[in-house]
């Protein structure tokens, strides 16, 4: 794997700079092959090819009350292998809701979540990360008081297999683990852009780092399907344009993507398909330009364009 | 005189400083505009006025008063109030609690069924879910009540930090709309957005803040007009 | 039968006479030509701690015995140290290992309770350090085969039947309660009162060290409705204990042993302690005028339970000291081989460290003061 | 009807199972659990309400409690009662002696409780200290406030001084019911009832709820936060200085330094049982804890009674994670 | 869009922190030069009784170097539960008494049980306790933190409690001669007795080395950072994969085993066990001296444990005023350095030290402690 990143049996280090120096000096050729082992770490044995376009998970009729307000109604949709499916809605339409029953933080009132044809059930929410889906936060929540590259090895330890006395008498699996995670997070955090803050504690980092700090996070546990929840609210115009290279660069890599974003320039310039909430209920799902143009979506949601609406 | 007045005001957390002596004025009756990159120092900017964030040098006054080193609670007293950034919804209050809390330095209390009406014809969610607690509700529904609370308490300034994050297409142009309203009802506004091309055109003048430090200000079309400004804040390359 | 003439458990004050000092008892003074330096005596048991008065009415005695024996031999300073047990099991071990780390002090007085006693017991065992109990009574205290242990009284072997007789024979009482705290003291006394009292036992109940709500005891105690309560312990507890009854309305006679003769008593269970009597294997100090007064003059209080035994035991060490011993294991010599009369009574100990005659006796509260009532025979 | 269970070798019987003793009782039991519980409650209050605002254990708190028994205690000394026989007083003197105690005991309390406050946790407060280390300054203040006392008084019990004796006024199903036990369960329950209107009727009141839920953005509604925090660190002190003299009336050992340290724990016991941050919940704790604690003596005898306290504890919480009226206040949803 | 990203992390110039900085800049190599001859050192220190060190006269030097590693030991333990999971326990003296009764009831001639050698009974203790962790922990970790303490206090207060009223257990009486390591000396006394503290010290010593050891290889490993995670965001951690529940029942466990290792340690050098030594007080105690050192840092934690237990042993001239001075000196240092009085973090990963290095040129940014910075979103809370 990288050079920058590999273990002990490497030569001294450079005294100056290490890999953010290093990235900086490289020819563009050098900068090329660079970036081909940072993909390789980052998404591992993705076969990217196969089965793009298969279902992947699928909401089945999913409902979620509480007590009497229906958060969720009957809600059908699919997400496919390899796509980037926007999922948009007024406040309060349900989307988070649809994020926090597929990660098991609520369990559906009825109705099913499906992943690769099984259920989730009654799976408890570590157990759902370990069966691939991951997820980031509206309101963000990181580990504040670690560094940035723990907070993604926390992530890329859903992977890890090495038991509690396994680290205790420090077996070979668990040296060969932490070898993995750490190269793996360092390429992570130089895909999404802040390997240079690796080493700072996450909630030291400016608010635009700690976005990029939580899909990381996520991309770490190798999901199958990522979840971003709003990963723009904050950001200036320029910042979101970034973001959204960002996202088409993980699909790119081979991962599966649902989005939750008010920002319809963002939404309709990544997404692949659209679905559309409304008061817990679907009330639209296609292709972006179907989408801008469907009479229900502009009345409940896009609103009258306004001057100059961003 | 200006209502509000900043003049080479620091901040600093621990040894970050977080603002390099920065002034600026909010004449009663404008509505300004603050911008910015992620981290430049608006919401400390924000919190320096509403006095929950001490400064390391310069002045503040409002209404020719020295506030300075005027408590929090009584800067909303004399008729500063904030909408946070994080909107700081009470989440273990109702919807109507939440309201009312902003209505806690009012001294007219006769007036509050209007304002309460008020609040829920520009959010009819709320309306809905009066009894709802505050921690349950969505980030966008938790916006509205951080907006709605801030104009309960009928201040001469409202600070508003980033009033459209999270908020639906269709409800951001309606709190642009509210927000140009409420000015003309006599509210001074000062207010910090990423949605800058909105925030431009409604404001009458506006700063733009960088590290710290004011680098540009003008009224809000000269801004929009600004190449740089443009690239930076427009997304517009 | 109790050595009185009345049969109401002596209650018209006509107590029987306190022995007054044996003419050939030891004297600390010793000829006041003995010479010895850098030795030192220990006293160990509580002194801040928990039933403080009892450790502090020895320790008097300890410091008299000690300053007179300073005072009259000026060739011979014996330097006496002070630990605090604060008289609890779990402290003690640390205390004495304290004790005996100081190679300079060759024999010890303590230590005062019985629970302590056995915790350190091994303790002093290990150092070959003779110590001489002035008060600890539970008479399993001499089964350990500890050869440095030695007892300066009777046991409750002794105190529990005489307890037992004096309430039933000369307290006339047909129904008693025996209440135990939780110390090895107050089980084993109330092992051997209960043993005693056989048939009359009619109820029986357990406090804890520190207890202060008596509530459940009390109701247990009054719907038994005994003519008499024993309650086998400490004052710390026995004297809420008593309020609490009395608050109750309970109108038992309340005995307690020697744990619970002391003024502290008296004053913390106020109207509660009017009828209250005690039996304890000590001796009155009120005839032995020159200990007495002696007493009183260092002390600024009169001698209590176990002073003169104090004085006793610490004479004995004393007395080795001025014989030249220098070391544990002559002191430890000394004190087994001792033969001799004391203040208190004559001391020659068997091999288990126990003394062959010993007495007891009973004292009751008059006019918020405690005093001798008869001998038990 | 008298199962006594004996599982030991040695004999004795350790834990009785005794039902018939919890029949007899149960009246007796209940009456006297009412006012035991009721001082629990009255304690219970104030941790109830610093943990509400502060989310801080007060571990100083038993010693407010204390420092009212010692106010109370020298109310009574300075009234020229000495420990000894009770005193015949007329209704009317005793009214006024108590009342004036009650009066000291709570003022001493509350001035403690708003001095710890001052000294101790403002200043950590400024500092943005995070929440153990707030405890482990609560618990040196706890040890501060019993040295002082043990300094000033020494290591034991103070001899009880008492105005009244127990007198059985009623019985109900054979149980007595005696003045002293009146007295304290009506004047606890008169004075939480004055505290929770307080707490939830007035503006005040209101600022207290919203600095416990987010101190930050209740300042920018124009609470003054040190106000509240002072405010309730008072009145938690105020009740527990009331809760000081019932306990001195109805203990028979007067007060020592270290007296507050088990009945803070049982406090703060039955605060959290009711759901700690919860006003009626402390009450309600308070009681059921008082009256449980008795049943399980009656039945289990007299050791068994503060392990029946804490194994009622862990049962309630294992059914309601935040106790019996807890709130999931302020969680925080993702 | 890093462009406009100002804030870097700020430069500490307090003496501890440029030590600090240097130590981490060491290499492992280097390191170890300086461990060995300071771990030497340790080991030698109740035979050199240094003057200005000793407790002496007033205490036994070697003994109380005893009580001291004794209290590391366990300061060690409640930080894994307390300082790395962030699990508040109120009630860690009941593993501490767990320990010593299974000590004493396998070891003292008082106790029905069978007996067994003393070596046999220092493992024994640790499965025992264990044993009790998961009891005590399955139906009470889903509690919220403030609830969890308050039913460790309870399960504290039930273990004394017990031990009071079962009779096997011996209340106040307690057991004599518990049991101790074999060997014996020339003259034929044993070896490890209650009166010579330096054996019993170079065992504590050597357990406390194993112990930090194999707590170390837990914080630099996934269960480690499964712990912190928790602490900071249980919610979170959940669902980024860590079965949290899981991991907080081996923090209360492993916490627990040790607990017992110095509980059965302490039976074995004191030789006798009741009831009376492990209240509330002494758990108190317990957590001081981990949140004195600073919670989450062993060597902290370490250094708090002295602290606690030295300082009365030292100073015992001013032993009236202790708890005063005690209960003063808590509220002084927590106002000055509320992180601790080694408030560092702690390492979470076992390649960080390198992988910092080799990418950015500069070590781990070990220690930013911003407690000392007020956080306005934190000021008001407790
Ligand atoms: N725990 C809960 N209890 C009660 N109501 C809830 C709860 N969680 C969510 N809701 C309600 O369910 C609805 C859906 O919430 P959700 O957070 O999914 O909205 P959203 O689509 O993500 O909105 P936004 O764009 O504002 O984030 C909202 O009306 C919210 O108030
Ligand atoms: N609590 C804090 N502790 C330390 N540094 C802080 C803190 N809050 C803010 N900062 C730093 O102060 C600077 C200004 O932050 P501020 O929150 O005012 O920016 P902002 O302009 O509001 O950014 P955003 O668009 O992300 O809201 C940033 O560099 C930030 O990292
Ligand atoms: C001082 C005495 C009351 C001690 C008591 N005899 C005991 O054995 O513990
Ligand atoms: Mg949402
Ligand atoms: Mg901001």
């Amino acid at each position: 794997m990288s050079e920058d990143v590999t273990a002990a049996d490497q030569p001294e280090v450079p005294a100056e700079g290490g890999i953010v120096a290093e990235v900086a000096r490289m020819s563009p050729a050098e900068l090329a092959a660079h970036e081909a082992e940072v993909a390789e770490a980052v998404a591992p044995d993705r076969e990217i090819e196969v089965a793009v376009g298969d279902t992947l998970l699928a909401m089945q009729d999913v409902t979620l009350q509480f007590g009497g307000l229906v958060a969720l109604d009957s809600v059908n949709f699919e997400i496919r292998r390899g796509e980037i499916l926007g999922l948009i809605g007024p406040n309060g339409a349900g989307k988070t809701t649809c994020f926090n029953v597929m990660t098991g933080v609520y369990r559906p009132t009825s109705g099913q979540v499906v992943l690769e044809d099984r259920p989730l059930g009654k799976r408890k929410r570590h157990e759902i990360t370990q069966l691939g889906i991951a997820r980031t936060f509206q309101n963000i929540r990181l580990f504040g008081e670690m560094t940035t590259l723990e907070n993604v090895v926390v992530g890329a330890d859903a992977r890890h297999k090495t038991s509690v006395l396994g680290a205790l008498a420090r077996v070979p699996r668990h040296h060969r683990e932490e070898r993995e995670a750490v190269e793996r997070g360092m390429a992570l955090l130089e895909f999404v852009g802040i390997a240079d803050r690796a080493a700072d504690k996450a909630k030291n980092l400016p608010y635009g780092y700690q976005r990029r700090l939580e899909i990381a996070r996520a991309l770490a546990t190798e999901p199958k399907l990522l979840c971003l929840d709003e990963p723009a609210a904050g950001f200036n115009p320029a910042e979101k344009e970034e973001l959204m290279g960002l996202i088409r660069k993980i699909r790119g890599d081979g991962y599966t993507v649902l989005l939750i974003e008010h920002d319809m320039r963002l939404v309709m310039g990544v997404t692949d398909r659209i679905v559309v909430l409304e008061f817990g209920k679907k009330i639209a799902e296609g292709v972006p330009a179907e989408i801008r143009d469907n009479p229900a979506v502009i009345a409940a949601y896009l609103g009258v364009p306004d001057d100059g609406a961003a | 005189m200006a209502l509000l007045e900043l003049s080479d005001v620091s901040v600093h957390y621990g040894r970050i400083g977080a603002l390099s002596g920065i002034s600026l004025t909010v004449e009663e009756g404008e509505i300004v505009t603050l911008i910015g990159a992620n981290g430049a120092g608006k919401t400390t900017t924000m919190r320096a006025i509403s006095g929950i964030r001490p400064l390391s040098g310069g002045k503040i006054t409002f209404d020719g008063e020295d506030i300075t080193k005027l408590r929090a609670d009584l800067r909303v007293v004399r008729g500063i109030s904030q909408a946070p950034e994080g909107r700081g919804v009470f989440p273990g209050m109702t919807v109507l609690e939440n309201l009312d809390m902003g209505a806690y330095a009012r001294k007219d209390r006769k007036n509050l069924a209007e304002d309460f009406e008020r609040v829920f014809t520009l959010f009819p969610r709320l309306g809905e879910r009066k009894s709802q607690v505050g921690g349950t509700m969505s980030g966008g529904e938790q916006q509205m009540v951080a907006i709605g609370r801030a104009l309960m308490a009928r201040p001469r300034l409202l600070l508003l930090d980033e009033p459209s994050m999270g908020l639906a297409p269709q409800f951001i142009q309606q709190i642009f709309r509210i927000i140009t309203e409420i000015n003309q009802q006599g509210t001074t506004v000062l207010l910090v957005e990423q949605n800058a091309q909105q925030a431009l055109s409604r404001a009458h003048r506006a700063y733009v803040l960088e590290t710290g430090s004011i680098s540009k200000t003008g009224t809000g079309p000269e801004l929009l007009a600004d190449p740089s400004v443009k690239e930076a804040y427009l997304g517009v390359a | 039968s109790a050595r009185t003439d009345t049969n109401s458990g002596g209650d018209s004050g006509s107590g029987a006479a306190a022995p007054s000092k044996p003419a050939d008892a030891a004297d600390p003074k010793g000829d006041g030509k003995a010479t010895c330096s850098g030795v030192s005596l220990a006293y160990a048991g509580t002194i801040n701690g928990g039933n403080a008065a009892l450790g502090q009415n020895i320790l008097w005695g300890v410091k008299l015995a000690v300053q007179q024996h300073n005072e009259a031999n000026k060739g011979c300073q014996v330097d006496l140290k002070q630990f605090d047990t604060e008289g609890s099991p779990d402290k003690a071990p640390g205390i004495v290992t304290q004790v005996i780390s100081d190679p300079k002090i060759i024999g010890a007085v303590g230590l005062p309770f019985s629970g302590e006693s056995k915790a350190a017991g091994p303790i002093f065992e290990q150092a070959g350090l003779v110590h001489v109990t002035p008060s600890a009574t539970n008479p399993d205290l001499a089964t350990h085969g500890w050869k440095t242990f030695f007892r300066a009284l009777g046991n409750d072997a002794v105190q529990g039947p005489a307890a037992a007789k004096f309430i039933t024979e000369n307290l006339k009482a047909a129904k008693v309660c025996v209440i135990k705290d939780d110390s090895e003291y107050g089980k084993g006394l109330a092992k051997a009162v209960s043993d005693a009292l056989g048939s009359k036992l009619t109820c029986s109940d357990d406090v804890k060290t520190k207890q202060t709500d008596f509530a459940a005891v009390v109701g247990k105690v009054k719907s038994a409705n005994p003519d008499a309560i024993f309650y086998s312990g400490y004052y710390q507890e026995a004297a809420p204990f008593a309020t609490q009854l009395n608050d109750a309305g309970v109108k038992a006679k309340f005995v307690g042993p020697d744990g619970v003769k002391d003024d502290e008593f008296v004053k913390g269970a106020g109207d509660a302690s009017a009828a209250a009597y005690f039996t304890c294997p000590c001796v009155p100090a009120d005839a032995f005028t020159d200990f007495f007064n002696s007493y009183k003059k260092l002390a600024g209080q009169e001698p209590g339970t176990y002073s003169p035994e104090g004085y006793d035991a610490t004479t004995i060490l004393l007395k080795g000291i001025d014989k030249g011993i220098k070391d544990r294991a002559g002191l430890l010599d000394f004190v087994k081989n001792y033969d001799g009369q004391g203040l208190t009574k004559h001391f020659k100990w068997d091999d288990k460290g126990e003394l062959a005659k010993t007495t007891v006796w009973t004292y009751k509260v008059d006019n918020g003061k405690i005093v001798k009532n008869v001998e038990i025979k | 009807m008298n199962h006594v269970v004996t599982f030991l070798a040695d004999g004795s019987d350790w834990i009785n199972f005794d039902v018939g003793a919890l029949r007899d009782q149960f009246w007796n039991d209940t009456i006297e659990g009412l006012s035991q519980g009721s001082i629990y409650a009255l304690v219970a209050l104030g941790y109830t309400l610093v943990y509400g605002v502060l989310r801080l254990i007060n571990f100083a708190h038993s010693e407010v409690f204390i420092f009212g028994v010692f106010g109370a205690y020298f109310t009574f000394f300075g009234l020229g009662f000495r420990p000894g026989p009770t005193p015949e007083l007329g209704a009317g003197e005793l009214i006024l002696y108590l009342a004036l105690a009650l009066i000291v005991a709570m003022l001493v309390s509350g001035a403690t409780a708003v001095v710890v406050e001052r000294v101790a946790y403002r200043p950590l407060r400024r500092r943005g200290a995070p929440p153990l280390v707030f405890l482990i300054t609560a618990i040196g203040a706890s040890f501060v406030l019993q040295q002082i006392l043990f300094i000033w008084r020494g290591g034991n019990q103070e001899r009880a001084i008492r105005l009244m004796r127990p007198q059985e006024v009623f019985t109900i199903f054979g149980a007595s019911v005696t003045n002293l036990q009146i007295i304290i369960v009506l004047a606890s329950i008169v004075l939480m009832l004055i505290a929770n209107t307080f707490i939830n009727r007035t503006r005040l009141g209101r600022g207290v709820r919203a600095v416990a839920q987010d101190p930050d953005t209740a300042t920018l509604m124009g609470v003054n936060k040190e106000r509240v925090i002072m405010l309730t660190f008072l009145i938690g002190g105020l009740l527990a200085g009331a809760a000081a003299l019932f306990y001195l009336m109805k203990a028979p050992t007067g007060a020592s330094y270290q007296g507050g340290f088990l009945l803070g724990i049982k406090a703060f016991t039955a605060a959290v049982l009711g759901g700690i941050g919860n006003l009626r919940g402390a009450l309600l704790g308070g009681l059921i804890l008082g009256i449980v604690e008795n049943y399980g003596q009656s039945v289990f005898g007299g050791g068994w009674r503060d392990i029946v306290a804490f194994v009622l504890l862990v049962v309630v919480l294992m059914f309601r994670p935040t106790g019996i009226l807890g709130e999931s206040l302020g969680k925080a949803r993702v | 869009m890093n462009a406009h990203h100002t804030a870097s992390p700020p430069a500490k110039v307090s003496g501890m922190q440029t030590m600090r900085d240097k130590w981490n800049s060491l290499s492992r190599v280097q390191q170890w030069a300086v461990l060995i001859p300071l771990v030497v050192l340790i080991y030698l220190l109740p035979v050199l009784n240094p003057p200005l060190l000793t407790t002496e006269p007033n205490y036994n030097f070697p003994i109380a170097m005893f009580d001291v590693a004794r209290y590391a030991l366990i300061a060690i333990g409640l930080n894994v539960v307390v300082g790395q999971a962030g699990l508040l326990d109120l009630g860690y003296v009941g593993f501490f008494a767990v320990g010593a009764y299974v000590a004493a009831l396998f070891t003292s001639p008082d106790s029905m049980l069978h007996k067994l050698p003393y070596l046999a009974v220092l493992p024994l203790a640790v499965v025992v306790t264990m044993f009790f962790g998961v009891i005590l922990g399955a139906p009470t970790l889903r509690l919220r933190g403030d609830y969890l303490a308050i039913v460790t206090l309870g399960f504290g207060e039930m273990v004394r409690l017990l031990a009071d009223q079962v009779p096997a257990l011996r209340g106040n009486s307690g057991f004599q001669t518990v049991g101790h390591p074999p060997g014996t000396r020339a003259d034929g006394t044993a070896l490890f007795n209650q009166t010579d503290g330096k054996p019993w010290y170079w065992l504590a010593v050597t357990l406390v080395i194993g112990v930090l050891l194999l707590v170390g290889n837990l914080e630099r490993s996934r269960v480690g950072r499964a712990w912190v995670a928790i602490r900071e965001d249980e919610a979170v951690a959940e669902i980024m994969g860590v079965p949290t529940f899981k991991y907080k029942i081996w923090a209360f466990v492993i916490g627990a085993a040790i607990g017992g290792l110095s509980g059965a340690l302490y039976a074995g050098q004191i030789g006798f066990v009741n009831n009376q030594k492990f209240d509330v007080t002494t758990s108190v105690l317990f957590l001081a001296a981990v949140v004195l050192g600073g919670s989450g840092n062993k060597v902290g934690v370490m250094l708090g444990a002295f602290v606690i237990a030295y300082l009365p042993l030292r100073f015992s001239g001013i032993a009236e005023y202790k708890y005063l001075i005690f209960g003063l000196a808590l509220i002084v240092l927590m106002l000055f350095r509320p992180q601790g009085l080694l408030g560092a973090r702690q390492r979470l990963l076992a390649k960080g030290r390198e992988a910092y290095q080799r990418l950015l040129g500069r070590p781990e940014q070990i220690s930013s402690d911003s407690s000392l910075v007020a956080e306005p979103g934190k000021e008001a809370g407790a």
